[in-house]
């Protein structure tokens, strides 16, 4: 357990002044967005298993061979499998690691934890809401209620056990959980960076307030002037954001909700292919769809227009009644 | 036709699974079983059910035929009565909100305690599993229905690492622990319905599901079991439960 | 300091459980929501200052003579002195307590706190948001980084003092504050209480789950369907609320967001009234426009409709461009 | 026409605060002359000025001759970046996404702490004042400017009561009370320009107000003040700013 488990507060607050925190565009390219994410960083990933995902960024960090990344999710499902199998991280800090319930358990997260010296952290799902709502509160804990009484408590000697000093009660106490940088993918953010998220908000909020650094992408840039007609509509403020990429159907093959559904059968030969053999079976995934294509369209065209329209139906019916 | 026909394993954990909730309860139900068993219920018995996830969803309308892959996708909120975070639906369990939670199994003891992290030695496991996901946080915070395949290597005296807790060693050690609330109240298999004796906080089977007898259900179970004194027969599944299940999942996602 | 300062968490799941949770619809009259608050009661009152007041309710609580209730609200105005004239309540939490920044201190708070034995509890205003936040998690307390070296944490026993067990960095823990019942005025909500709030939310996610019992007023009732349609416009989840009242300008004369203003004329008349005797100006007040009205109809004919339309036209110019 | 007519006292303290602000900074502005002097900033030097209100707002763009008479009024989010709940828009202070609180003051002591709860004792108060409101959460967390008017019984060697800690007893008091970040930057008042001795952490005059000397300031203070080494005269309000400030506070709302 690293001595820097909760990053002091004068520390916390240094880093925050040293931010350029004003009102300024920051619209960059997915080639320069990820100059923010440096080699052994704590990395905060958005979104939930199969859902808004920030894919064409971790797309684009796999390609730039990034290294000794430290991740952390609300739930991790393939981009679990795709940042261990890369080699870009070692290190996944969550409650739920597979590809999907559908298709039972991940034998790359096996692989590479039963044999390849990668670490799965795991912690309650609210634990992990709690770490990074501490942190985004700029407070070093938040008690809960549970853990208690499990083994998990026992794998976790970073949460410390307390009696409650106004009830006496057993209480754990979180610690706050403040990544370097955090990706995550909206449906709309202005040039600033102020963002709306349709839909399952998961616990990209407190994410992007606990990270010292953001990074969003988006499925379409607004103007300000949108964002300033609906101000309680703004999930995520200007002010936590550093950059900002415009990215079409940046979750693929996950979803984005009201814009597309996952595309399914995309995800079976994944799985399917990974599962056959976890070495093998990602590196010609990752050959084939992330190192080869020029740009993330083509990287789209090879999952193919039948799958992403298909997807979209699905994605915008979520509306109708 | 024989019984053993008429329905799957999976088709008949379902159905008993949905009639242990009542009307007009707040469920937290997880994916796969428990999902389509919460979704059933409100399509037959329980119009008023009102079904969460952890995805951040209160109140979930799930469409027929349209079963979400988890319960983090946009097909839960369909119709939902609200959406919110992660965190804060799962702090809804801890504020006590919620009547059950309702989740599948992958390994049981006879206390209840639910593993689904490592078979094995955690520090050298032979298999890392999923994790907790909200089953530690469900679990510890509310009342719970358990939905699992019934094999002798799920149905363990000790699992070998309590992810979600039942009731721990059993008698007042989950009270102890500092989980005052909640606790494991029913277990579902594809043979039987076991309940938790009020003392010891053991396991013992209730009823055994139509076609089932004492022997089958201890034979496939890797302690030594307790029959309820008043054991019965589960009445089978009507036509109606079939029918209104085929109709939710036809595509037989959660009941192959 | 009560020794109840926390209700032990046993307690709070009890009266939880005790509650009629499901989904049913509990639409009743304002005199019949009444009933919910019973005398020496703690009740939390959601919108601030002057905005979103839930003063139908208070309304309908002065006339039913209700006695002893100790009020938390996120910041006090008019309703604190109408609480404290009318002599339903001797008890308020808050961080600030006066009519309004434009009127200087309310004599009728000054009166009432310097002579007449009716207590004035100060909290920060943070503090009072986390202590609803606390209560709203089922946690016995949050921990902050404000109020630490001033004198109003001397006033406070009930807040610690503790050195994080993380970072050895001191901190305070403000207890969780679960009052018996919140009223909560809203814009919409459905008959089973799912409601949606525009514009500024103040304390009252938070209110509403704390409480142990929600009475919602609101400007108008809508579907079910039309809540399912837009569900990530719900705030408050209808298994907190336990009645539903249609009142429209149901925060007269103070303001709701997107519908009406302030209705500033009659906030200065009655500030120079009360001010120039706080008793005897206020039970004239409270004779004129709370005791004789018939109708909370009535009650808005005395404030007129030049006042009524005029407040409101400036209310719905919030979503002009 | 003399300088002292262009403008009232009020005017100058709204200008004179407006010009402690710098553009693109990020600042939370409480009710009265801070709402309107940073309105000021925003509409003449810093177009890029982010405004937070506790009422809920983020990047607040105020309407001229619609000042709203709260910080939590509906007017405070015209055209704003983004309305969020009171508590929380307080946590981006405590989790450092502020560079500057403002807010108006009471009573003020010679190392910048601020009253806003009582006059005399405590236990049986001459005068029970509004209370804190956000300014002891925003004194604790962030940097401090604080607009005032400047009378004698304003400016007291120790307030009665701590409500808004600046630097507590000085020296490094507010650190060792456990604020390690943030303090009393500067205090603008109709007659001069206050900052804080780095070390003493005791409140000294940096400059003064157009038309006004050592003396009148000295007179009005009931404390001995320093006066900076560098000690200037500030230079008069510019046409450019009163006619922003009497477009922005028609009605002298905030400018009486």
């Amino acid at each position: 357990m690293p001595d820097t488990l909760v990053e002091p507060y004068t520390r916390l607050r240094e880093k925050m002044a040293q931010r350029d925190r004003s009102l300024r565009e920051k619209v960059v390219s997915l080639e320069e967005a990820a100059g923010f994410v440096q080699d052994g960083m704590k990395v905060g990933i958005g979104g939930s298993t199969m859902s808004r995902t920030p894919m064409a960024m971790l797309w684009e960090l796999i390609r730039q061979h990034r290294k000794d990344l430290s991740i952390s999710r609300c739930i991790v499902s393939t981009d679990g499998d795709l940042v261990f199998g890369s080699g870009i991280a070692n290190h996944v800090v969550t409650s739920w690691f597979a590809q999907g319930i559908l298709w039972g358990l991940s034998k790359v997260m096996r692989h590479h934890v039963e044999n390849g010296g990668k670490r799965y952290e795991e912690w309650s799902h609210m634990a992990v809401g709690m770490r990074f709502r501490a942190g985004g509160m700029g407070v070093p804990f938040l008690p809960t209620r549970a853990m208690l009484g499990s083994d998990i408590v026992g794998q976790r000697p970073e949460a410390k056990q307390i009696d409650c000093p106004f009830t006496g009660e057993k209480l754990l106490l979180v610690p706050a959980l403040n990544p370097d940088v955090a990706l995550i993918h909206v449906q709309r953010c202005d040039p600033y960076g102020n963002a709306q998220i349709d839909g399952l908000q998961f616990m990209d909020i407190d994410l992007a307030l606990a990270a010292n650094s953001v990074i969003l992408t988006t499925e379409r840039i607004v103007s300000n002037d949108q964002i300033r007609r609906a101000p309680d509509q703004t999930k995520i403020p200007f002010f936590c954001v550093d950059a900002v990429v415009e990215v079409p159907y940046g979750s693929a093959p996950h979803e984005c909700y009201g814009l597309y559904e996952p595309m399914m059968r995309h995800m079976e030969a994944y799985v399917t292919q990974v599962n056959a053999d976890p070495v093998k079976g990602m590196q010609e995934y990752l050959d084939r769809y992330f190192y080869s294509p020029k740009s993330w369209n083509e990287y789209l065209s090879l999952i193919g227009m039948d799958e992403v329209l298909e997807a979209t139906q699905k994605g915008r019916s979520i509306y109708n009644d | 036709m024989t019984e053993a026909q008429r329905y799957t394993a999976s088709e008949i954990l379902a159905i008993l699974s949905a009639r242990q909730l009542q009307d007009g309860q707040v469920v937290f139900a997880g994916i796969g079983v428990p999902l389509l068993a919460a979704t059933l219920a409100q399509r037959t018995r329980c119009p008023a059910l009102t079904i969460l996830f952890e995805g951040g969803v209160v109140g979930a309308f799930v469409e027929p035929g349209k079963l979400p892959p988890s319960t983090n996708d946009q097909r839960c909120t369909k119709r939902a009565n609200m959406v919110l975070g992660s965190a804060d639906v799962l702090l809804l369990l801890q504020r006590g909100y919620v009547d059950v939670g309702f989740m599948g199994g992958a390994q049981i003891d006879q206390f209840g305690n639910l593993n689904s992290s490592f078979i094995g030695d955690p520090a050298k496991p032979k298999t890392r599993l999923p994790g907790t996901g909200g089953g530690n946080d469900i679990s510890s915070l509310t009342n719970m229905i358990v939905a699992m395949k019934h094999e002798k290597r799920r149905f363990v005296e000790k699992v070998d690492f309590i992810t979600s807790p039942g009731f721990i060693r059993g008698g007042t050690s989950r009270r102890d622990s500092g989980l005052p609330s909640g606790g494991m109240w029913r277990v579902i298999t594809e043979l039987a319905v076991f309940g938790f004796d009020d003392r010891t906080r053991r396991i013992k089977v209730l009823a055994l599901n139509p076609g089932v007898n004492r022997e089958e259900v201890q034979d496939n179970t890797g302690f030594r079991l307790d029959f309820d004194e008043k054991l019965h027969v589960t009445s089978p599944p009507t036509d109606h439960e079939l029918e209104t299940l085929r109709m939710l999942d036809p595509d037989r996602l959660f009941t192959a």
